[in-house]
């Protein structure tokens, strides 16, 4: 069975059902929606199940030529770097969808829940895209479902913050565009043959300038996605003013579709022009650490704030990648699953307390736990993974990270430490000052906060989800492992890494003599 | 064997912890109790026979590893959920459960009157389970791991009385604290990472050698350590949390900020000495770091109010001494201290509590006197308490910090220093322990008397309050001076002999007993002809140097100092940056995008005029031209 | 073929023109429908021309096809203007302009 | 020669009939000139061998499409042209430009013609009668074909639509 293939087809499927219901059948509209994304998340486990640990390249690859002219095709894979983002999408948007269920919009319901299948799809596609067109694709088609569904379903600013997140993010796309053509057209000059296979562009040696050049154009694109310092300006207003549901799935799962791309084309493609870009990249990234943090530490709503602090954790991600090191890319990899969980669950927290007292807002809230305890454990909970407390699940991705980036530039590590001592600061700002103090601005001591049976149907599952993470780590990280090294290899041998640092020797080091390592002192 | 017992006593309160967590609602009591307490006791009966197992091997014998299974394999880097237990953390791992199952008896009646019965003690035992993973754990990580876990247990036990916004800025302040120094301790993780290529202990501590002696990477290695080691420990300049912290509930403080977590950075220092008997710069930072803290903390505590507070900078003091001792190398003598410190601070604390809840939550010592009369049995274990801070002969603090001090005296050049800055403290000490106990207990009751009579504690707090004062006196006679060296002989399997450790030697030990012994009774002296024999005199003295005795009163100004470089610009710059930086950069460029985008857009809408003919003009212009260019091409081509 | 291609085709490029002339000129919605109607007839006798020049039926099939789109559109556009018209006075095409961007 | 004489004449005639329809103030009589250019086309389509598509042009051309024509124009009764002035004026160069296009096009046509194979196509006869045509539509250009009837119903369901509508429109005001 094409698997990977159904992941895409079943939510689109399920969408498409949805976009015909009538405005009315609300009952039919959620049965639809809950069998689509459990069906979706039972094929994502089949595909987990069916997972080789130890296998490096794309697996359960299904090809099909699509524009054989032009050498696009659908081409569809799980590796070692998506096969758990591809997990994480499929329970989280079910754990969305249930959520959306729970309290589906007065107007349209069944095109909201249309909208989260859309995206749904869209992002499973764009995790196991392996044609670079493909890709781009799904990361276009990404914009739509979301912005449609900020644009239609968000607060009182909808329209601006719709309209920011699909200009912006879809500026920086183009440049990506251009150099997805550029690189697949300076790859045929090398191999005489037309291809967007992300596979056939990792053989080829496109020599550090042009290397250099087209990275940065995917950057840009990346960037704005992640969202990197300075790019980040979208995402407040996105957060703040999508249905909570939506901020969950954007913070949770489309955030991670940035530093993806950077993993799966930027290092494995243009190893040559990592060199360039690392630095600069890093700094933005630590940038990004400080900055997001203090912004958060001030942030007046409880979304900002979260939202801030997903600008710095994403920078720690980046950095993650950027260096080169198998430790802290490994480190990386997970954190993107650990920041999807996190980011899930605090944003849940987040809808709970904000259905529960109406307001999200940091200065009208205080108090709460008196009357919501079991609340106050979820959220405390969350609290910790946040701030990556050492021994919850964050902790395991960062330190981790750190420590590859400490091999490497022992001094992004110590600054990066300052985004750590600053999670606690606003992280407990969070807390405390919803959780603990005298109330303020609930009845009722905060009772109307308290996690309900439909609350903890959500945040349990993620809390499940982060001490599984937290206990035993190496269960996931075991399967990206052989992936990870293979995307790093060649930057490593570009960057010209001692070899013991190097996970596997890749093949086109042959076609690079310049930095062979053989030859290296 | 003993690492199976291990396990249990590491597991038990935990089960227990999750249990009372997870409990639906509030359990009765007496299952509450059975849970917590009970769990503590397994704990420490287990812990006594893991203890007892150790005893019959052969003194090189006393080591063993266990590892529960690979818990993570990255880039070369294998990390196993392990444990070691040696004499080093079965001797904490007593302290702990037995220290903390004292505790816990007390607070069955301390806390019966609280909502969250259930809450206290689920945090308890997620303390207790924490504290035994730092000692115990076998490798750098899960040691980071307890390190961390007895933060988050510690801010919740600050912070448990939420309500009170105090008792939450203490709480975080403790919590940010830790942090900084949990980033000295992960920094110090990934410099072994990378030099070493382990975080194992084994490895770290067998391959340390080869880092050369010295080196700098030694010495930063050291100095991160000491960073988590200050701030758990309160040293300074990280000290500043640990008075906030007893906004807790009393026996919180007993057990946490007293007992045991605060002495983690003792317990670490002893447990990387690998590292710090290589440098002995880094030995030397750190010694003089304790030492000051010892004579600034010992100035402060003159004048505290609050009885919590006093005990508060005691304990910053005391930890300080052990500091000082571990920094020198005279690491049995620290851990001595370390376990009589335990005993006799927890008496101090325990029977405090007795008094606060005697009095209905009352804490300043302007509102006591006289209490002798009432409450025998805290009389009874703060007085123990107070004589054994101070150092009194025959007590267990005068013992161990004779210990450290007559160390000391070997030290060399800083080791005096430390000796002198050790007796001054010692001085100060019993000055102003006994100012406690005179205000407190003796002299006349406050005006207005007693409203009700402060009631005696019933059997759950008075057993530990006992049991403490008598350790605080037989605690001390597992080494004497003199050649009775229970202590460093169990100790040194871990702390091998080289020239780096320090012992003391006859002569060291003569002379300190002497000045040592001088000092508390003039201590004590002073004390009582200021605060005992005319409680009126205080008071006719207060005006003699207001200005230092303010400074010191505002515990060297550390906090406003803090609030002013950091803590207030940082403020400042965030709201910068949330005000003008962010919508002038990153929303600045979105308006740029968006505003290009709008002029783009504003051009080309302006030729939709809707009016069909200017539509029809359009096509003309694009015929005419498609015409001109198809003429050009023809006159080109023949 | 005695009359030469290039007859046809000058014959339609003045057609061409002259429904152009109509189309700019004229603002009365039904005289822009008959000026389309005359630019299409320019259309269909290059197409008819260039069938018998090469002796294939495809240009005629255009012409045809042509012819049914202009019915189409004929009807269609008839009909907007009736049901645009019905209520003004004035004929003018200037003033439909509602899908101004 | 006669083939020359009736292109000649036809030629006129769509010219003539032609400016009348562009020119003619009164709607319907632009109308009536546009059946005589469609005659004369009609005309140049028998010269050019197309015996189907000039009868298509007279039946539905000059017969169905001009008398809806005229329905309408009836229908909407006189209005007469407007005389506000043109905002469209100042375009006229524009007008001007396309007339050079059309004119440069049309030198091209003629000078440019060297490869055109003026007489050299057969005068076969059976390249306009109907059974080519069908026979064509229905294997060459069957996707022209079908495209065009669904044209076609798109545009009876549209007018009826409009026809609705506009009854409504007219009824609910």
């Amino acid at each position: 069975m094409p698997w990977v293939s159904l992941l895409i087809l079943v939510p689109l499927a399920a969408a498409v059902v949805l976009g015909v219901l009538p405005a009315r059948e609300r009952r039919a509209a959620r049965g639809v929606a809950l069998i689509g994304t459990l069906a979706t998340l039972a094929i994502s486990i089949i595909v987990v199940a069916l997972f080789d640990r130890d296998m490096a390249v794309m697996q359960q690859v299904d090809h099909l030529d699509w524009i054989p002219a032009a050498g696009v095709s659908w081409d569809v894979g799980v590796d070692g770097i998506s096969i758990w983002l591809v997990l994480l999408t499929t329970v989280i948007f079910t754990l969305g969808t249930i959520a959306a269920c729970q309290r589906l919009p007065e107007r349209r319901g069944p095109a909201f829940l249309a909208l989260i299948m859309l995206a749904q799809a869209a992002l499973l596609g764009l995790f196991t895209a392996g044609d670079l067109i493909l890709f781009y694709v799904f990361w276009e088609f990404m914009l739509i479902p979301f912005a449609l569904l900020i644009w239609n379903w968000g607060g009182d600013d909808r329209r601006g913050a719709g309209m920011i997140f699909v200009v912006y993010t879809m500026a920086g796309s183009l440049l990506m565009l251009v150099a997805i053509i550029a690189t697949a057209l300076t790859a045929m000059d090398a191999t005489g043959e037309l291809s967007f296979l992300i596979r056939d562009m990792q053989g080829v040696a496109f020599g550090e300038a042009t290397s250099t050049i087209l990275l940065a154009g995917f950057l840009i694109a990346f960037a704005i996605k992640i969202p990197l310092w300075p790019f980040h300006g979208w995402l407040p207003r996105a957060y703040s003013q999508a249905p909570i549901v939506v901020t969950i799935l954007l913070a949770a799962v489309m955030s991670k579709a940035g530093v993806y791309g950077l993993l799966r084309i930027g290092v494995p493609v243009f190893p040559e022009g990592i060199g360039n870009l690392l630095i600069p990249v890093a700094i933005l990234a630590l940038i990004g650490i400080v900055y997001g943090s203090l912004l958060a530490w001030r942030a007046p709503t409880m979304r900002l704030l979260v939202g801030y602090s997903s600008v710095a954790h994403l920078g720690f991600i980046v950095l993650g990648i950027i260096v080169i090191d198998r430790m802290a890319a490994q480190g990386a990899v997970l954190q993107m699953i650990n920041h999807g969980i996190v980011a899930a669950a605090a944003f849940a927290v987040v809808m709970v307390i904000s259905r529960g007292t109406g307001t999200g807002d940091m200065d009208r809230l205080g108090g709460l736990a008196k009357g919501a305890p079991r609340l106050a454990v979820a959220f405390l909970f969350v609290t910790m993974a946040a701030l990556a407390l050492p021994g919850s699940n964050a902790f395991v991705g960062e330190f981790f990270i750190l420590g590859g980036v400490f091999d490497q530039y022992a001094w992004m590590a110590v600054i990066a430490m300052l985004g750590v001592i600053y999670a606690a600061v606003y992280m407990l700002r969070m807390y405390q000052g919803t959780m603990n103090g005298p109330a303020r601005g609930v009845t009722d001591d905060g009772r109307a906060a308290e996690m309900g049976a439909r609350d903890a149907i959500i945040l349990v599952p993620l809390i499940l989800m982060m001490m599984w993470i937290a206990l035993w780590p190496g269960s996931l990280v075991g399967a990206t492992r052989a992936s990870t090294d293979l995307a790093l290899a060649p930057a490593q041998v570009a960057e010209g890494r001692p070899v013991e640092q190097i996970g596997v020797l890749p093949a086109r080091a042959a076609m690079t003599p310049a930095t062979d390592p053989a030859e290296r002192p | 064997m003993a690492t199976a017992l291990a396990w249990i006593v590491l597991v038990v309160p935990l089960i227990s912890g999750i249990v009372l967590a997870g409990w639906p609602g509030e359990p009765p009591h007496a299952v509450t109790r059975l849970l917590g307490i009970g769990s503590i006791l397994i704990s420490f009966a287990l812990s006594v026979a893991v203890f007892i197992g150790l005893l019959g091997n052969a003194a090189d014998d006393r080591s063993f590893t266990s590892s529960a299974f690979e818990w993570i394999s990255i880039a070369g880097t294998d990390v196993d959920l392990s444990i070691l237990v040696d004499p080093l953390s079965v001797m904490m791992m007593l302290i702990i459960t037995g220290v903390g199952f004292l505790i816990h008896l007390y607070s069955a009646e301390y806390m019966e009157h609280d909502r969250d019965y259930r809450r206290f003690f689920a945090s308890m035992n997620l303390f207790v389970f924490s504290m035994l993973l730092l000692v115990l754990a076998g490798n750098f990580f899960f040691l980071i791991v307890g390190w961390a876990f007895v933060g988050l247990a510690s801010y919740l036990l600050i912070g448990f009385w939420y309500e009170r916004p105090t008792a939450v800025a203490a709480a975080k302040k403790a919590f940010v604290i830790n942090v900084i120094g949990d980033v000295g301790l992960v920094l110090a993780a990934f410099l072994i990472l990378r030099e070493l290529g382990t975080l194992d202990y084994g490895e770290a501590f067998a391959g340390a050698s080869g880092l050369g002696a010295n080196s700098g990477t030694v010495l930063a290695i050291c100095l991160l350590l000491f960073v988590g080691a200050a701030a758990k420990s309160a040293q300074v300049p990280l000290h500043t949390w640990l008075p906030d912290a007893m906004e807790g509930p009393t026996p919180v403080s007993a057990l946490i900020h007293a007992a045991t977590m605060v002495t983690a950075g003792v317990y670490l220092i002893v447990r990387c000495h690998a590292f710090f008997d290589l440098s002995w710069l880094a030995g030397d930072i750190v010694a003089v770091v304790g030492a000051i803290t010892l004579l600034m903390a010992a100035t402060v505590a003159l004048q505290q109010v609050d009885i919590k507070r006093v005990l508060a900078w005691s304990t910053v003091s005391q930890v300080g001494y052990m500091i000082m001792a571990v920094g020198l190398g005279a690491y049995a003598s620290g851990m001595f201290m370390l376990m009589a410190h335990a005993f006799y601070k927890a008496a101090l604390f325990l029977a405090a509590g007795v008094v606060i809840h005697a009095l209905h939550d009352e804490q300043s010592l302007d509102r006591m006197g006289g209490l002798r009369k009432y409450l025998r049995v805290a009389y009874f274990g703060m007085g123990a308490g107070c004589l054994a801070i101070a150092g009194v002969p025959g007590f267990a603090g005068f013992f161990a910090k004779d210990d450290v001090l007559a160390s000391a005296l070997n030290g060399g050049a800083i080791g005096v220093f430390c000796w002198v800055v050790g007796i001054l403290g010692a001085f100060l000490t019993a000055l102003y322990m006994f100012r406690l106990l005179f205000r407190a207990f003796f002299g006349p009751e406050p005006a207005g008397g007693y409203q009700p009579a402060p009631h005696p504690s019933r059997w759950w707090m008075s057993v530990p309050v006992v049991v403490l004062g008598i350790l605080s006196i037989v605690g001390g006679w597992l080494q004497l001076p003199f050649g009775w060296t229970e202590i460093s002989d169990w100790l040194l399997p871990v702390t091998g002999e080289g020239p780096a450790i320090l012992e003391p030697t006859h002569a060291t030990e003569v002379v300190t007993i002497i000045v040592s012994v001088v000092m508390a009774l003039g201590g004590i002296g002073l004390a009582w002809w200021l605060f005992g024999a005319d409680p009126e005199r205080r008071i006719r003295l207060a005006a003699i140097a207001r200005g230092p005795r303010a400074v010191m009163d505002d515990a060297w100004r550390f906090d406003e100092a803090y609030d002013d470089v950091f803590v207030e610009p940082g403020r400042e710059m965030a709201d910068v940056m949330l005000t003008r930086v962010e919508p002038a950069g990153p929303q600045g460029i979105i308006t740029g995008t968006v505003a290009f985008v709008r002029g783009a857009a504003r051009l080309v809408r302006s030729s939709q005029s809707g009016m069909v003919r200017a539509y029809a003009f359009w096509m003309v212009l694009g015929i005419a031209l498609a015409g001109i260019v198809a003429a050009l091409i023809a006159a080109g081509g023949s | 073929m005695n009359v030469p291609i290039e007859a046809y085709l000058m014959l339609s490029l003045a057609l061409l023109a002259l429904g152009l002339v109509g189309v700019m000129r004229r603002r009365n919605p039904l005289m822009l429908l008959l000026s389309v109607e005359l630019m299409l007839n320019a259309g269909n006798v290059s197409l008819i021309g260039f069938s018998r020049l090469w002796d294939d039926p495809s240009g005629q099939v255009f012409a045809l096809v042509v012819m049914v789109v202009a019915a189409a559109e004929v009807v269609i556009g008839l009909g907007l203007v009736v049901a645009i018209f019905r209520s003004r006075t004035r004929l003018d095409v200037d003033e439909m302009s509602s899908m101004r961007g | 020669m006669g083939e020359k004489v009736t292109f000649a004449v036809a030629a006129i005639g769509a010219l003539g009939f032609g400016t009348g329809v562009v020119f003619f103030r009164d709607a319907f009589r632009a109308a009536v000139s546009l059946i005589g250019t469609l005659l004369s086309v009609a005309l140049l389509f028998i010269v050019l061998l197309a015996p189907f598509a000039a009868a298509v042009q007279v039946i539905v051309y000059a017969g169905a499409i001009v008398v809806m024509f005229l329905f309408v124009i009836a229908y909407l009764g006189e209005r007469g042209e407007v005389t506000t002035p043109d905002r469209l004026d100042r375009w006229q160069v524009i007008g001007w430009l396309g007339v050079i296009g059309l004119g440069a096009f049309g030198a091209v046509a003629v000078l440019d013609s060297s490869s055109a194979p003026a007489d050299a196509a057969p005068a076969t006869t059976d390249v306009g009668t109907p059974a080519s045509i069908g026979d064509a539509f229905l294997s060459d250009h069957l996707l022209a074909f079908e495209v065009t009837s669904l044209i076609l119903l798109v545009a009876a369901v549209g007018a009826v639509i409009l026809a609705r509508s506009a009854v409504q429109g007219a009824g609910g005001r």
